[in-house]
């Protein structure tokens, strides 16, 4: 009993590291694959940590009049991320603070970031930072929600919304292919793209049109280092989970040997740059909709949600 | 499009070969200010570029850094939208009366380590509008110049070779400007400033072109502080 | 139990004193001293009951009571668990009309009223018959009246008619629900109502408590005037209508429903289940078209009890469906929301009354930069703001959480209609709490971010201690069970199993620090662990950043794109904040209409912008009713404008009329 | 109109090579009524000298016109009331000149934003500053709960300095509006006394996007002021240069709107392409934007063989990349559903602007200097003006997608038909007024110069085309939301620097 502890323990602390070194080097796979398939060389792979360290050794600057919830915004932000990505399992299944937050409390803790987000972007007053609020807080009023709504329908078919026993119920052979997890893989797979400010639903260098970057305008150095890493952190949340969920395979269970999660870690990078390509590609190929259609999109990925839920709760009733 | 894109995964970026550091830049830069205090930043910064009343033609050579062949992001450079986010000002065009405020509050905005690249025969010391009642005349009129890229406009790759100069530099040790609050005015930054030195004649057909070079310019500040002070 | 009742007969006695000595230097200081000392007695005294220490409740006071009258008082787990909930936020509001010693002398009739409020908000649970029941409902209905008429806001007079109204309505409601209930029988003791009910169940009953109690906790389509009724009266007034009445009339149903006629069944409970997520949704959007605090606050007060009734609704339709754990998860869940809302909507209230007596000021538009004038109100203000708006590690997520666990046993339901309505339900409310969340970050940001916005706001400062107390103590009651729900959760468990007449194993508590379900397996949520390792975390990472990083730091005037900060008119408005959002939601529902008189290029008039949103039920049905009703009333009584002496003899008599008309039903 | 105008007053001689008329006061008046009734005719510009003021119109038949106000006591009746265009025109008259424009609409100062270290720099006698600048009054909105959002003069990524300010509810837009000027550099004043290769250099820093039609403009006038004659290979080798111009500038903004509405390969592509057309130029004329190459009296670097052909080798390139790059665009519903009814122009507000460019022949108006009222070497050439009628960001890419296949084909037929000979003629120093239209990628410019006896230059009045399409531009972002602003903003790319001075 206190070996399994011990071993929790370790892998959650392993876990724990693991996200901070992944989340940076998804980031900076998805660029780099973006840039290759425009032709271009692109960033180094590490350039995302040598951003963040620039950033973190450079001076704040912090506008007059915003309050404390300014400067502790980024910190509380990037805490909260980096618990929530240490939460999703990735290599390995059996972690110690499994049962501290299961999916719905991880859904409660990615809106506490985004609340933080836009409650610091209405401190600093005004101008495009306020608007980037605006646009986020509509984001944030359909992704919560349409996540929700999948996890209902992903959660109905495994029987729990704790992630291990998500994982390990797919692992077992127990849920079938199932018409409604693809459509709330879908929805999951929409709300990661609006969620971390990825074509089609915004993307980098647009101007006016970002909704993702205008939050962040008014931060420096090291808040703004915490800033970034906590939206990598984001984009890793999402990629995990859906790889959690729907391909497991691979993750070390809590009774598999000392290998498996060696294993489970090349199992889990292979995922990621799975997920790394799909992403890069999409931003590549898609167009990004416009604000005016961010409602619909929204109303989509909900109904999707909604959707997958109902095909499962009657197939399951018959 | 789906095939040419995956087939430029397959094919050799036409990317022209990393321009080194601009001969000369780099020593400059570093003997001008390694005695300040000593920051690190790394293989990574960001530009924040502003037009001081230029006639966009160093705007289209800025922005051709970012296309396939020159690929700026390689170098781990790349262009933001707020100065709070900049490492590196760059700033072309001869500074106009009417925009003299816009850029002190810039580079005011701007957290330090800061460095700032003049871009552009204007920028340097106001070019062909020199003498101008609209124009202040060159950067250093307004803010601290640390780098200078001279032509007419200055060729994306003489912008680029400028850039990797800063670059390599700020990844040495002992390289970046001190870190302290500033209050001083616009007046009070000019007086500090020490007129550079020019860059020899005027922008003529023939030497307009292929005649960039770079420059490194002193950047006479106040006493120098140090981090956290 | 005596403690309770003694409680009762103190604040019964403080109400002629405060009239007495109204006027005088230490009224006020009196009557709330005595309001709080009453309502943390009666508080404390009912979690001992609750936790299992018998004092003396075994006999309950059927003796005592007064023959003639057939009064009867007593105590259960039920009762215990909502004077628990009544009395902590009449404690609070206590505490905060304590502080308020700047008031200076308060209108007798205003003072006289506060403790019989109280007074019969806890007569309520305390009841052991119906007509004893009516009674404290009663009171407390003509108290509030009164308290609203001597509220100097404006549009105060309008509220205390349309609440008298409301009240009326609502016991008429009632009383005939439990004259259904008694059938033949005259007696209308909570026992024979009982067996009454079991030999006869009687169909209609359900609809006419759900009506009855819809006008108390705002239930759509009902849901229109009760914001402009708390918005109107003082924070202490408005922090206890809204965070305690709605918690009695929930009792109420409670009571009625599911104990005496022993439960909704299938439909009524879907039927309450449906009409709360709609409430809940119509109430969020709501929330961000209005502009004033205290409106905004009192829609998020319907709101939040929306969810209270999805969640009682849906625990009628598992219980009615054969699946005993889920519906003692989701009563379970709404039981601990019942007791949130107490909790943060009374602190909210009293944060918000803290803001206007502050500035003077109640339009979002006109606040701002308030979290750096008043901190502790800010603190506690975004406490409470959280907990409604369901964000972890407060107490609303831990109820939202019990409530998504129990909807996730639709499936299991048999009626494929069921499942699919459960599902409706459940993304209206999850929905809803997202749309809180925008509604919690508009009103703090607007309020207390930012720069401010007026020359009030910024000569605001925090309120006096033991008014800041008043808000701080809930707040860290918020955080506490949210962090800690299981001592809690043990509480309510069984409430909820005697409630539903299921074993008590049903529900939540299977861990030991973390809550899980046994219901479902292997889901778990633990606020303790998650607030711990954030902040674990958030200082590791900050002592990581400085050792890196330095802390180099400066304070610099904003970036407007180099252009002279302030540039008049960029702070954000209310309702351009909420404006893509409701373009989203309200654009069919509230007839969002947006009109733009653009000037041609060239033009140097002024562009025109013109915005339009109604909520639909007002628009077509309660506009005209309300005007006839408000004509009749004013050709009637005159409503608002009675001297004290005029409106206490009111009372009497509205309250005199009542009790014979009950009696005479009885 | 020509009829019309020579009715209202005596032409002035030395103008060339269209008519001046010296107008009286009643006269002047005369002709804003006339204007009023008249939709078709344009005003092609209003600028002013110490104690006159010149404005230029063009009627549908593309004669163009002249007509002169003397105004010794420093007023004259505004134009406005008639041609919103003549709006901003006017503000600057009054900014540099301090001639008052009456019954002028909309009074505030423009291009003086009082940090100069002078006022009315371009008067007789220019006072000093006032030292107090108050802040500038920007046109009201009203309306529950509205509120600005500025941008710039620092704004965007790599963008030209101006203030632009919106007036918004949530994402709704009320009012937009771009103030300008932040790039005044002052070059009608360092123009005055120069020699025209001195000016010429200038001038061709007015916008360098530009600078080929700018510099060409700026020649033209005054050869038609001096009565110079380039030699024919100038004059062809001239249209290359505008049309290689315009093919870069094409590209790049169809480009870059394509990459604001969210196709960055589109972008990266055209990118690559403008870089082709920029190499190319280089390696034929030694600039890559070609600046100072076209000079009064011809260009200054003639053409090599080997250099025809590697700008022929760039314009294959170009067409057979391209190409596909706009059926790629047509295909793609996603995209036009950004750009389809995006930063609308309505035709009557393009003419009564007078906006020409493809930001007028988007809404239906087919002006183009080329053609009407034409210069060499263009009558001699073949080709076609597209015209669009909707007027959005679609209607501005497509046109600009033809109107690169249009240059494409002007260009190699250039090359096919390049006449031998010399390439630069000498300029005589003499006195003269010349005006020269000249259709530069965003429209025509107007170019008016006077020169002294010693063939220095008296006045000089470029007017670039983004002074009637900034208002234009103004209106088409109020009709879209606050997210489709850098989507409008890019399909009209309006400079700031060419506008400024």
């Amino acid at each position: 009993m206190i070996v399994q502890a011990i071993g929790a323990a370790f892998l959650q602390l392993l876990q724990m590291g693991l996200v901070l070194v992944a989340a940076p080097l998804l980031t900076g796979f998805v660029s780099q694959v973006r840039a290759r398939l425009m032709g271009r060389q692109g960033p180094p792979l590490l350039q995302p940590f040598r951003d963040l360290l620039r950033l973190l050794r450079k001076e704040a600057v912090v506008q007059d009049e915003t309050s404390w919830l300014f400067t502790a915004t980024p910190f509380l932000v990037f805490s909260t991320l980096w618990l929530a990505a240490g939460l999703v399992p990735t290599f390995a299944s059996g972690l110690a603070l499994a049962p501290a937050a299961d999916l719905v409390a991880l859904v409660g803790l990615l809106a506490v970031a985004r609340v933080l987000t836009m409650l610091a972007a209405l401190d600093t007053g005004a101008g495009f930072g306020a608007l980037g609020a605006v646009r986020q807080s509509l984001v944030a009023v359909l992704a919560g929600p349409a996540m929700l709504m999948a996890i209902f329908a992903v959660a109905a078919a495994m029987r729990s919304t704790s992630l291990p026993r998500m994982a390990e119920f797919v692992l077992s052979g127990g849920v079938e292919p199932r018409l409604s997890l693809a459509i709330a893989l879908l929805a999951l797979t929409m709300l990661a793209l609006a969620d971390n400010a990825r074509m089609p639903v915004d993307g980098p260098g647009a101007g006016s049109a970002t909704i993702g970057g205008a939050t962040s305008l008014e931060y420096s150095g090291r808040h703004l280092a915490l800033i970034e890493a906590a939206g990598m952190l984001r984009l890793l949340i999402h990629a995990s989970l859906i790889a959690c969920i729907f391909v497991p395979w691979g993750m070390a269970l809590p009774g598999d040997g000392a290998l498996a999660p060696v294993i489970g870690l090349g199992a889990f990078a292979a995922k990621m740059a799975g997920a790394g390509v799909a992403l890069a590609l999409t931003e590549v190929l898609s167009t990004r909709i416009g604000i005016r259609r961010l409602g619909e999109y929204g109303g989509w990925a909900l109904m999707a949600g909604m959707l997958a839920a109902i095909f499962l709760s009657v197939s399951l009733g018959a | 499009m789906l095939v040419r894109i995956l087939g430029n995964l397959l094919r050799r970026p036409p990317v022209i070969p990393g321009p080194g550091p601009a001969p000369g830049a780099e020593a400059e830069l570093a003997a001008r200010l390694d005695r300040l205090s000593h920051v690190r930043l790394g293989r990574s910064l960001a530009i924040r570029q502003i037009d001081a009343g230029s006639c966009n033609g160093c705007e289209l050579e800025i922005s051709a850094l970012g296309n396939r062949k020159y690929d700026l992001e390689r170098f781990g450079l790349r262009f933001v939208t707020s100065p709070r986010h900049a490492d590196v000002l760059l700033v072309t065009g001869p500074v106009t009366h009417n925009m003299r405020e816009a850029l002190y509050r810039t580079w005011q905005a701007t957290p330090d380590p800061k460095w700032v690249v003049a871009c552009g025969a204007c920028a340097l010391d106001g070019g062909v509008f020199r003498g101008s009642y609209g124009v202040a005349g060159g950067i250093d009129q307004v803010v601290p110049v640390h780098l200078r890229i001279s032509g007419c406009p200055p060729s994306p790759a003489e912008i680029l070779a400028g850039l990797v100069a800063l670059i390599e530099h700020s990844a040495r040790p002992g390289s970046a400007v001190g870190v302290g609050p500033r209050e001083e005015s616009v007046a009070d930054v000019a007086q500090e400033t020490v007129e550079p030195p020019r860059v020899a004649g005027g922008v003529g057909i023939h030497e307009a072109h292929g005649a960039g070079q770079v420059l490194a310019a002193p950047a006479e500040r106040g006493p120098d502080r140090d981090l956290g002070s | 139990m005596p403690a309770i009742l003694t409680s009762v007969l103190l604040l019964l006695v403080l109400a002629p004193l405060g009239l007495a000595r109204g006027r005088g230097p230490h009224g006020a200081v009196l009557v709330h001293g005595g309001a709080v000392i009453a309502s943390v007695i009666a508080a404390a005294a009912a979690l001992l009951h609750l936790g299992g220490f018998d004092l003396g409740a075994a006999a309950p006071l059927r003796d005592a009571a007064l023959p003639w009258l057939r009064i009867s008082f007593g105590l259960d787990l039920l009762s215990a668990y909502f004077l628990v909930a009544v009395n902590l936020c009449a404690a609070f509001s206590s505490i905060s009309a304590l502080g308020q010693r700047r008031e200076g002398s308060l209108e007798a009739g205003s003072l006289a009223a506060y403790p019989i409020l109280i007074a019969g908000m806890n007569l309520v649970p305390l009841a052991r018959d119906a007509y004893s029941l009516l009674l404290g409902w009663g009171v407390a209905g003509v108290a509030s009246w009164l308290l609203l008429l001597s509220s100097e806001e404006a549009g105060a007079g309008r509220a205390a008619r349309i609440h008298l109204i409301l009240s009326g309505f609502g016991l008429a409601c009632l009383l005939i629900a439990f004259a259904l209930l008694g059938g033949s029988s005259a007696d209308l003791s909570f026992e024979s109502l009982r067996v009454a009910a079991a030999a006869s169940p009687a169909g209609l009953v359900p609809a006419l408590v759900i009506l009855g109690i819809a006008g108390g906790i705002g239930l759509a389509p009902l849901h229109v005037w009760l914001p402009g009724i708390l918005a109107a009266g003082p924070a202490r007034v408005s922090a206890l209508m809204a965070g305690a009445m709605p918690v009695t009339a929930y009792y109420v149903l409670l009571r009625a429903v599911f104990d005496l006629a022993g439960g909704p069944g299938t439909g009524w409970g879907a039927l309450l289940a449906g009409i709360g997520a709609a409430t809940a949704l119509g109430a969020a959007l709501r929330a961000l078209m209005e502009a004033d605090l205290p409106r905004i606050l009192g829609v998020a007060a319907v709101g939040s009890l929306g969810l209270v009734a999805v969640g009682t609704g849906g625990a009628a339709v598992y219980d009615a469906n054969g699946l005993p754990n889920a519906a003692g998860l989701a009563l379970s869940g709404a039981l601990l929301h019942g007791l949130n809302h107490a909790v943060f909507i009374g602190l909210l209230f009293l944060a918000a009354g803290a803001v206007v007596a502050a500035t003077g000021e109640m339009r979002l538009d006109r606040l701002g930069g308030l979290v750096a004038r008043m901190p502790w109100t800010a603190a506690a203000f975004l406490a409470g703001g959280a907990a409604l708006a369901a964000l972890p590690p407060l107490n609303g997520f831990v109820a939202a959480w019990l409530l998504f666990q129990a909807f996730l046993q639709a499936p299991d339901l048999a009626d494929p209609g069921l499942r699919i309505g459960a599902l409706a339900v459940a993304a209206a409310a999850i929905l809803s709490a997202a749309l809180f969340a925008m509604v919690v970050v508009r009103c703090f940001g607007l309020v207390f971010l930012g720069r401010p916005r007026s020359e009030q706001a910024d000569m605001a400062a925090d309120p006096e201690p033991v008014e800041r107390w008043s808000m701080l103590l809930p707040a860290v009651l918020c955080a506490l069970i949210g962090v800690l729900p299981l001592p809690l959760l043990a509480l309510i468990e069984p409430v909820a199993a005697a409630l539903l007449g299921t074993p008590e194993s049903s529900g939540a508590r299977a861990g030991v620090l973390w809550l899980a379900p046994q219901a479902a397996f292997g889901n778990a949520y633990s606020g303790l662990l998650v607030l711990a390792m954030v902040l674990c975390l958030a200082v590791l990472t900050a002592a990581a950043v400085r050792r890196i990083g330095g802390r180099a730091a400066r304070r610099a005037p904003p970036w407007a794109g180099g252009a002279e900060p302030p540039i008049a008119g960029t702070p954000l408005s209310a309702s351009g904040l909420a404006q893509p959002i409701l373009r989203v939601f309200a654009m069919q529902a509230f007839a969002f209409r947006e009109e733009v008189g653009r000037a041609p290029p060239g033009d140097t008039g002024a562009a025109r912008y013109r915005l339009d949103c109604r909520d639909p039920v007002e628009t077509l049905f309660f506009l005209p009713l309300g005007r006839r009703a408000g004509r009749l009333l004013r050709r009637a009584g005159r409503g608002g404008h009675l001297g004290t002496p005029g409106s206490v003899g009111l009372a009497a008599a509205a309250l005199a009329s009542l009790m014979l008309l009950a009696a005479v039903l009885a | 109109m020509l009829d019309f105008i020579a009715s209202l007053g005596p032409a002035v001689p030395g103008h060339h090579p269209v008519p001046r008329h010296r107008l009286d006061r009643e006269a002047w008046i005369a002709l804003v009524l006339r204007l009023g009734e008249e939709p078709g005719w344009t005003l092609l510009g209003e600028w002013a000298e110490q104690d006159r003021v010149h404005c230029c119109l063009c009627d549908e038949a593309g004669h163009v016109v002249v007509a002169t106000l003397d105004c010794p006591e420093g007023r004259f009746p505004s134009l406005s009331l008639a041609r919103p265009g003549a709006v901003r025109l006017e503000r600057a008259i009054q900014d540099l000149f301090g001639l008052n424009a009456e019954a002028l609409t909309d009074p505030r100062p423009w291009l003086d934003h009082d940090a100069w270290p002078v006022r009315l720099p371009l008067s007789a006698a220019p006072p000093p500053p006032l030292g107090n600048p108050e802040p500038y009054p920007f046109l009201p909105a009203e309306g529950e709960g509205l509120h600005v959002i500025p941008f710039g003069p620092v704004h965007g990524t790599v963008a030209e300095p101006t203030h632009l300010r919106l007036t918004a509810h949530g994402e709704t837009i009320v009012r937009f509006e771009a103030r300008l000027g932040f790039a005044h550099r002052g070059i009608e004043s360092l123009v005055v006394g120069r020699g025209v290769e001195a000016a010429a250099r200038l001038v061709a820093r007015l916008s360098g996007d530009s600078t080929v039609a700018h510099a060409l403009a700026f020649a033209q006038a005054v050869e038609a002021a001096t009565g110079t004659a380039p030699p024919p290979r100038a004059v062809w080798l001239r249209a290359l240069l505008a049309e290689l111009e315009r093919i870069a500038n094409h590209l790049g903004d169809f480009g870059a709107t394509c990459g604001e509405a969210g196709v960055p390969f589109i972008e990266a592509e055209c990118a690559l392409l403008r870089e082709r057309v920029a190499v190319a130029a280089e390696a034929a004329f030694g600039h890559r934007l070609m600046m100072d190459r076209v000079v009064p009296g011809g260009v200054a670097v003639d053409l090599t063989a080997e250099a025809a052909h590697e700008i022929d080798a760039a314009l294959q390139a170009v067409r057979d990349g391209f190409l596909p790059l706009v059926r790629l665009y047509d295909a793609r519903e996603s995209l036009q559903d950004r750009t389809v009814g995006t930063g609308c122009v309505a035709r009557d507000q393009a003419m009564r602007f007078g906006a020409g460019g493809f930001v007028g022949r988007a809404c239906g108006l087919g002006r183009d200097a080329r053609r009407l009222p034409g210069y060499a070497p263009y009558p001699e050439l073949a080709f076609e003006i597209p015209v669009a009628e909707e007027g959005d960001a679609d209607a501005r890419l497509s046109v600009r997608a033809r109107e690169v296949v249009e240059s494409l084909s002007l260009a190699e037929q250039i090359l096919d038909r390049l006449p031998d000979g010399p390439v630069l003629a000498a300029v005589d120093a003499c006195a003269g007024e010349g005006l020269a239209l000249v259709e530069s990628f965003r429209g025509e410019v107007m170019t008016w110069v006077r020169l002294a006896e010693d063939g220095t230059i008296l006045r000089c009045h470029p007017r670039d085309p983004s002074w009637l399409q900034w208002p234009l531009l103004e209106a088409a972002i109020e009709r879209s939301a606050v997210s489709d602003l850098s989507l409008c903003y890019r399909s009209f790319n309006c400079t700031c620097a060419g506008h400024d001075l």
